[in-house]
C-alpha cells in the first residue's frame, strides 16, 4: 500500500483529497455519498464576519466543460458556522478547513482570531480572491502588497496552518505567491475561479443576476495546472492545496506532478456526487500500479524532465 | 431520508408529445425512498459536456415493480442526450433530493372538508401524478386545473383519469378545454362547500397567479419552484430563492429550492421579483 | 435581409466573420470547405520578419473542450507571405488582416511599414500577446507601457487600420485595452490564448515541448467574452474584433451584444472545417428571426440591462 | 484533389480481435477521390468533448462500391465513441487527406525488378491493405511483415493473403509468427534478385529501424507518421516533422505531416529526436 500520507503547511492529512471551499457546503451535505471520514480534510463554504444572503439569482451558468458562480458568500457568519455545522463535524475526525473572506483586513484579523480559539478547527484557508463581492475581494486578490497584508494580519492572529488561497485573474502568479509566503503564509491554494460571463442571447442581457461569475470545472484545468506548475517552481518549498477542474484521478495526479501536495475537488462533486472517493481510489490504484511507495514523491514529479 | 446514487437501467422511454418524453428507470431501492414532489438528479452523459446533472421531477414511482418514471420536456442539450437513451441502456441518477408535497396525512387541517386542486402549466404536471395518486389513496382524487400553450403540451391527463381526479384542460391557442389561461378556470369550480387546497407547478408567471388567487381566497397554496442548479444537496447555494423569515431582524432569507423546497407554501415565498 | 456590414476600425467589411490567426492558415487551405468570398475578412498565421521553424512537437494536447497549443509562430517570414501566398488570396476581394509579432519595438516597425507598402493587404493585427515565444513575447502582452510602445510604433509606419490584439493573461484587460487606444490603434482584438498545461502522467512530465502553451476553445469563452463586455464598458467607443470559442453563430452573437463589432473563428475550424460559414449563416437566421435591420445594433446590446 | 465533408452513414462496424475495430461508411463521392495512404478526419460526436476529429488511416475504398473502411485501436475517449456507432447512424468526416504511398505507376525506378515490402507494426497495417491492392493489380502483391505485442494485435491479415501477399509474423510474446521485433523477419527474405521497396507504418521505434535498414541495404522506404493533429489540413502546424532541407542556407524546415506527408521518403525524415 503506498503511504499517501501528507503534510500541507503544518496540517497532517492522511491524503491529499481535500473539498474545494463553496462546493462541499459545510461538510455533511454530501454524507450520503462520501463517508466524510476518509478525506484528507474538508474545505468548508466560505464564511464571514457576519452571516450574508449573497447575490440574487440566476447566480449560475452551465458553460462548455465549466460553470459560472456568483454566489457572493451566502453564509451564517462564522459563528453561525461554528454554532450550527462545526458540531456534527467534530466526530468525523477528519481536520476541517474553514475559508474565511473578509470586506476589510480588521475582518480578517478577526476571524483568525476566531478560528484560532476554536479548537475543532484545523487550519485556515483565507481567500483573498473571491471575486464576487464588491468591497474588497478583487483589490485584496490581485495586488501583491495588499495580499501580503491580508496574510499578516491573518497569521499575527493564528497559530494554525495558514493557507492563502490565490486569484488566478493577475498577471503573474508567482510575485503574488512569493508576496504572502513571505510574510508568513504555510501553503498556497491554487486556484480560486476564473473571472467569465455568459449571455442570454433571447434576453439580450447577462445569464448571471451579478454579469459577471467565476468560471470553474474541467475548462479551467490547464490554467490551475499552469499555474500550480509557476508556483511549485519558483518556491519549491512551499506546499501548494491545487484545485481548478480535476475530476479524475487523472487529473489529481497531474496537479499533484505539477507540484501539488494535497488537491481539492470542487465542480467535480456536482457531475459525481462521490468524486472525491473516486478520486481517492483512483489515486491509490495508480500508485500501487506504477509502484509509489510516498505520495510525496510524486509532488512536483512533472519538473524534474 | 438519505438520497442514494444508482446505476439506473432504462425500462421504457416514449415520446408522449412532440418533444415530451417519458422514461422509466428500474431502481428498486430509490423506488422506495420517494415522496411526491421530490426530484432526481439525472446526469446525462458520461463527458464533460454537458457537464452538470439535470434535476428532473418524480413523475411517478411504485416502490412494489420498483421503478421510477420521469416526464420531460425536450428543450436543450441535457434533455436532448437523455432522450435518446434506449431500453437496456445505464442512466447515473441519485436521489431522492428535496422536501416534496405536504401530503393528505401530514396536513393539520380537517381531512374530511378538503378538496385537493393540482394546477400544472406545462410539463409542471410532472410532479403532481403520484401526490394525486397519494389524494386518491385516502378517497380524495381532486382536480386537475391543466393549462399549456396548445394541446400539444397537455400530457399524463389519462393518468390522472384513471385516478379519478376531475381534469379540467386550458389552452392558449384554443385547441384543447378553455381557451385562455389556467387561471380563468377556477372561475366555474364545483367547490362543493369543501375547502381547496392548492398544489402547483409551472411557469414562475404562473405559479404567482395561483399564489394570489390563494392569498385572496384564504386557500391554502403549496408551489414547486425550479431554480438552476447544481449539487441538488444544498450544499453549493446556487438555487435560492427568497423566503420570509423573521429571525435576526431580517425581513427574508435565501432558502434553498434543491433542499428547503422545490415545494413551499406559497405564502412563504417573496414573489416581488 | 438584415445589413451585416460593420467596420472594424476603418476595416469596412461586408459582415462580422472572419478567422483567427493561426487557425486559418494562409487562407487556401480551408478553400475546399470554405467560400472564402463570403467572409467578412481573413486574418492569416502570425508573421515575423524573418522565417521561422517554430517549437518542437508536441505542438497540441486537447483539454476539456480545449485546446493547447505551442506552435511558437512557425511561419515563412512576412516576405514569404507576400509572395508565396498573399498572390493567391489577392483574386477573392475578401480583406486580408495580416497578424504580426515581433521580438524588437523595431522589428514592429519593419513589419509595418512592410504591410503599410503591400496593396493586397487590408489592415495589420498586431500580436503583442503570443505566450510562445521566449523573447518579448510576454512583456509587449503584459505591461501596458510596453503594449502601447509597440502600438506607436506601429501607428508610425502604417496608415492602414491597426488592430491590436491582447493577451488575456492579465489582472486588467481594460488598462491594456486604455494603453494601445490612446497611442492610435483602431481596433482591439480579444482574445488570445490564456497560458496554460498539461501534463502526461505516464511519461510524468508536460505534454508539450514547450512545457506551456496557450488555451483556446470553448472552454475559455466565459473568459474571453467578460473581457470584451469590460472592455467595451470601458471604451464604447473602440471597436472590439471578439474571438476566444466561439463554435457557433449562438456563441458569435454573445460576443456582439458584449460588445464586439466583429468576432474571430478560431478552434472551431478544426472541429468543423465550414464553421465560419455555418456562423455566418446562423448570424443571418438570428437576425432574421428577431427583426434586426442592422448588425450594428446589437453590437453592445447585452450592456443596456 | 480537393477533400469534402460528409455525413457518412455507418454501413458495418465489427471488432476484430480486442479493442481493434474496422468501421465501413457508405461515403461515394470521398471514395472515388481516395488514394493509398491517405486520412480522413472523424468527427466523433456533435458536443465539445473531446472536441477535435480524429486523423484516422484510409483502410480501405471502393470507389464502386462507394465505401471507405477504417481500420482503428480503440485506445482513448475519442475511439471508445467511434466505437460505439451504430450501422444506420450518420459520423462527420472530411477527407481524403494528406499525401499517400508512390504507387507503382508513380515510381521512377523499372517496375519489373521491383518487389514491394509492407512492414506494419499493430494498427499501423491500417494504410497499408489499399496499397498492397495497387501493387497486386499490377502482378505485384508483395510481402507483409507484420509486427505486434501479441497475436491478438495482429488483423486484416486474411485481406492481404486473398491479394496474393505474402504474410510474415512477428510477436513479441511469441504468439504469432517469429517471437522477436518485426525486423528479425528481414533476416530470412526471399528476395530472389528483386529491389525491394519498403512501405512502413508503425510506432515511431519501428519506424526509425526500419529506416536503418534500408539505408543501410539501400533500399527505398517510404514511412508513414502520425503525429497530433487540429486541422489536418496544413493549417495549424501542430503536427510538424523534422525534414532535410538545402533552402536558404537551412538543414531542416518543419514539414507538415497532414499535407506534406503523412508519408515521406524516410531518408527525407530527421530521425534524431
Ligand atoms: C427541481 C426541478 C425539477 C424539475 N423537473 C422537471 C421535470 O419533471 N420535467 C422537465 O421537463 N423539466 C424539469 N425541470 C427543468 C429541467 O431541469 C430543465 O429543463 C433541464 O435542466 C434543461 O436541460 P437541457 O440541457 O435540456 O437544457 P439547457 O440547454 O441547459 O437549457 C435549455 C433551457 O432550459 C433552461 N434551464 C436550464 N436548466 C434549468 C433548470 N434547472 N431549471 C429550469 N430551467 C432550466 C435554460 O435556461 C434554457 O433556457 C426541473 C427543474 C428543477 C430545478
Ligand atoms: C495521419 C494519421 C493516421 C492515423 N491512422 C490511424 C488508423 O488508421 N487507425 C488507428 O487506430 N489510429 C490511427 N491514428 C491514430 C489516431 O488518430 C489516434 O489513436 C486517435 O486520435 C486517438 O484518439 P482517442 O480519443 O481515442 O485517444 P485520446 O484519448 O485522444 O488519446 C489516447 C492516446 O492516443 C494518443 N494520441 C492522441 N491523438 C493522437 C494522434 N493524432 N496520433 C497519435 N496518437 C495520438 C494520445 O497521446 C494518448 O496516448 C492515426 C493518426 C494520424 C495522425
Ligand atoms: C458554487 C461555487 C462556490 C464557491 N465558493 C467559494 C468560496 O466560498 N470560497 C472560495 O474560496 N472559493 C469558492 N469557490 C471556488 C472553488 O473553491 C474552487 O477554487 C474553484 O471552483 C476551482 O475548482 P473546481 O474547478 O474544481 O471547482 C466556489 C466555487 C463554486 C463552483
Ligand atoms: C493552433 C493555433 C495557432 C495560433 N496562432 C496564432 C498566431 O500566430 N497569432 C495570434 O495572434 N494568435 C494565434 N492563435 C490564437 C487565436 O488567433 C485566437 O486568439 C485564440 O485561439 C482564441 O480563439 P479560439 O478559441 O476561437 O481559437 C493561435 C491559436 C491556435 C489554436
Ligand atoms: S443546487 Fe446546490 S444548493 Fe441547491
Ligand atoms: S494538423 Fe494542422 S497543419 Fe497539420
Amino acid at each position: 500500500m503506498t503511504d499517501l500520507k501528507v503534510n500541507l503547511g503544518g496540517l497532517a492529512m492522511q491524503n491529499p483529497v481535500t473539498t474545494a471551499s463553496g462546493t462541499f457546503g459545510f461538510g455533511l451535505e454530501y454524507a450520503p455519498f462520501v463517508d466524510l471520514r476518509r478525506l484528507g480534510a474538508i474545505v468548508v463554504k466560505g464564511t464571514t464576519l457576519e452571516p450574508r444572503e449573497g447575490n440574487a439569482t440566476p447566480r449560475m451558468a452551465e458553460t462548455p466543460a465549466g460553470m459560472l458562480n456568483a454566489i457572493g458568500l451566502q453564509n451564517p457568519g462564522i459563528d453561525g458556522f461554528i454554532k450550527q455545522h462545526l458540531p456534527a463535524l467534530q466526530p468525523l475526525g477528519t481536520p476541517i478547513i474553514v475559508n474565511i473572506s473578509g470586506n476589510t483586513l480588521e475582518e480578517y484579523g478577526q476571524l483568525a482570531a476566531m478560528i484560532d480559539a476554536c479548537e475543532g478547527i484545523s487550519a485556515i484557508e483565507v481567500n483573498i480572491s473571491c471575486p464576487n463581492v464588491k468591497q474588497g475581494g478583487i483589490q485584496f486578490g490581485t495586488v501583491p502588497t495588499m495580499a501580503a497584508d491580508v496574510t499578516k494580519m491573518v497569521r499575527e492572529h493564528t497559530k494554525k496552518p495558514v493557507i492563502v488561497k490565490l486569484s488566478p485573474n493577475v498577471t503573474d502568479i508567482t510575485e503574488m505567491a512569493k508576496a504572502v509566503v513571505d510574510v508568513g503564509a504555510d501553503a498556497i491554494a491554487l486556484i480560486n475561479t476564473l473571472l467569465g460571463m455568459a449571455i442570454d442571447t433571447k434576453q439580450r442581457k447577462p445569464q448571471l443576476a451579478n454579469i459577471f461569475g467565476g468560471l470553474s470545472g474541467p475548462a479551467v484545468k490547464p490554467v490551475a495546472l499552469r499555474m500550480v506548475y509557476q508556483v511549485h517552481r519558483a518556491l519549491p518549498a512551499v506546499p501548494i492545496l491545487g484545485m481548478g477542474g480535476i475530476t479524475t484521478a487523472e487529473d489529481a495526479i497531474e496537479f499533484i506532478m505539477a507540484g501539488a501536495t494535497a488537491i481539492a475537488v470542487g465542480t467535480a462533486n456536482f457531475v459525481n456526487p462521490k468524486a472525491t472517493i473516486d478520486i481517492l481510489e483512483g489515486i491509490e490504484a495508480f500508485c500501487l500500479q506504477e509502484g509509489i511507495n510516498t505520495l510525496q514523491d510524486l509532488v512536483g514529479a512533472a519538473h524534474s524532465s | 431520508m438519505q438520497p442514494i446514487l444508482y446505476h439506473a437501467t432504462v425500462l421504457e422511454q416514449e415520446e408522449l408529445k412532440p418533444a415530451i418524453f417519458r422514461i422509466r428507470f428500474m431502481a428498486p431501492e430509490l423506488a422506495r425512498l420517494c415522496q411526491p414532489g421530490q426530484f432526481i438528479q439525472v446526469r446525462v452523459n458520461a463527458m464533460v459536456d454537458p457537464l452538470l446533472p439535470r434535476p428532473i421531477s418524480i413523475h411517478d414511482f411504485d416502490s412494489e415493480a420498483g421503478t421510477v418514471t420521469l416526464l420531460y420536456h425536450r428543450v436543450g442539450k441535457g434533455t436532448a442526450i437523455l432522450a435518446q437513451c434506449q431500453p437496456g441502456e445505464q442512466v447515473m441518477i441519485w436521489g431522492p433530493l428535496g422536501r416534496g408535497w405536504t401530503l393528505p396525512e401530514a396536513q393539520d387541517l380537517p381531512a374530511g372538508d378538503l378538496l385537493p386542486i393540482y394546477v400544472a402549466g406545462g410539463i409542471g404536471v410532472a410532479p403532481l401524478l403520484s401526490l394525486a395518486k397519494a389524494w386518491s389513496k385516502v378517497g380524495k382524487p381532486g382536480i386537475l386545473l391543466c393549462g399549456g400553450r396548445c394541446e400539444e403540451q397537455l400530457v399524463a391527463l389519462e393518468e390522472f383519469q384513471a385516478l379519478g381526479v376531475d381534469v379540467d384542460l386550458a389552452t392558449e391557442d384554443g385547441s384543447a378545454g378553455h381557451c385562455g389561461r389556467v387561471t380563468a378556470l377556477f372561475d366555474h369550480l364545483p367547490l362543493l362547500g369543501k375547502m381547496p387546497l392548492l398544489y402547483t407547478c409551472g411557469p414562475k408567471g404562473m405559479l404567482k397567479a395561483i399564489h394570489e388567487l390563494a392569498l385572496q381566497k384564504g386557500w391554502p397554496c403549496q408551489v414547486s419552484l425550479e431554480e438552476r442548479m447544481c449539487c441538488g444537496l444544498g450544499a453549493c447555494l446556487s438555487c435560492v430563492c427568497k423566503r420570509e423569515a423573521s429571525q435576526e431582524g431580517k425581513t427574508w432569507t435565501h432558502a434553498k429550492v434543491c433542499t428547503d423546497g422545490p415545494v413551499f407554501w406559497s405564502k412563504e415565498v417573496i414573489w416581488d421579483d
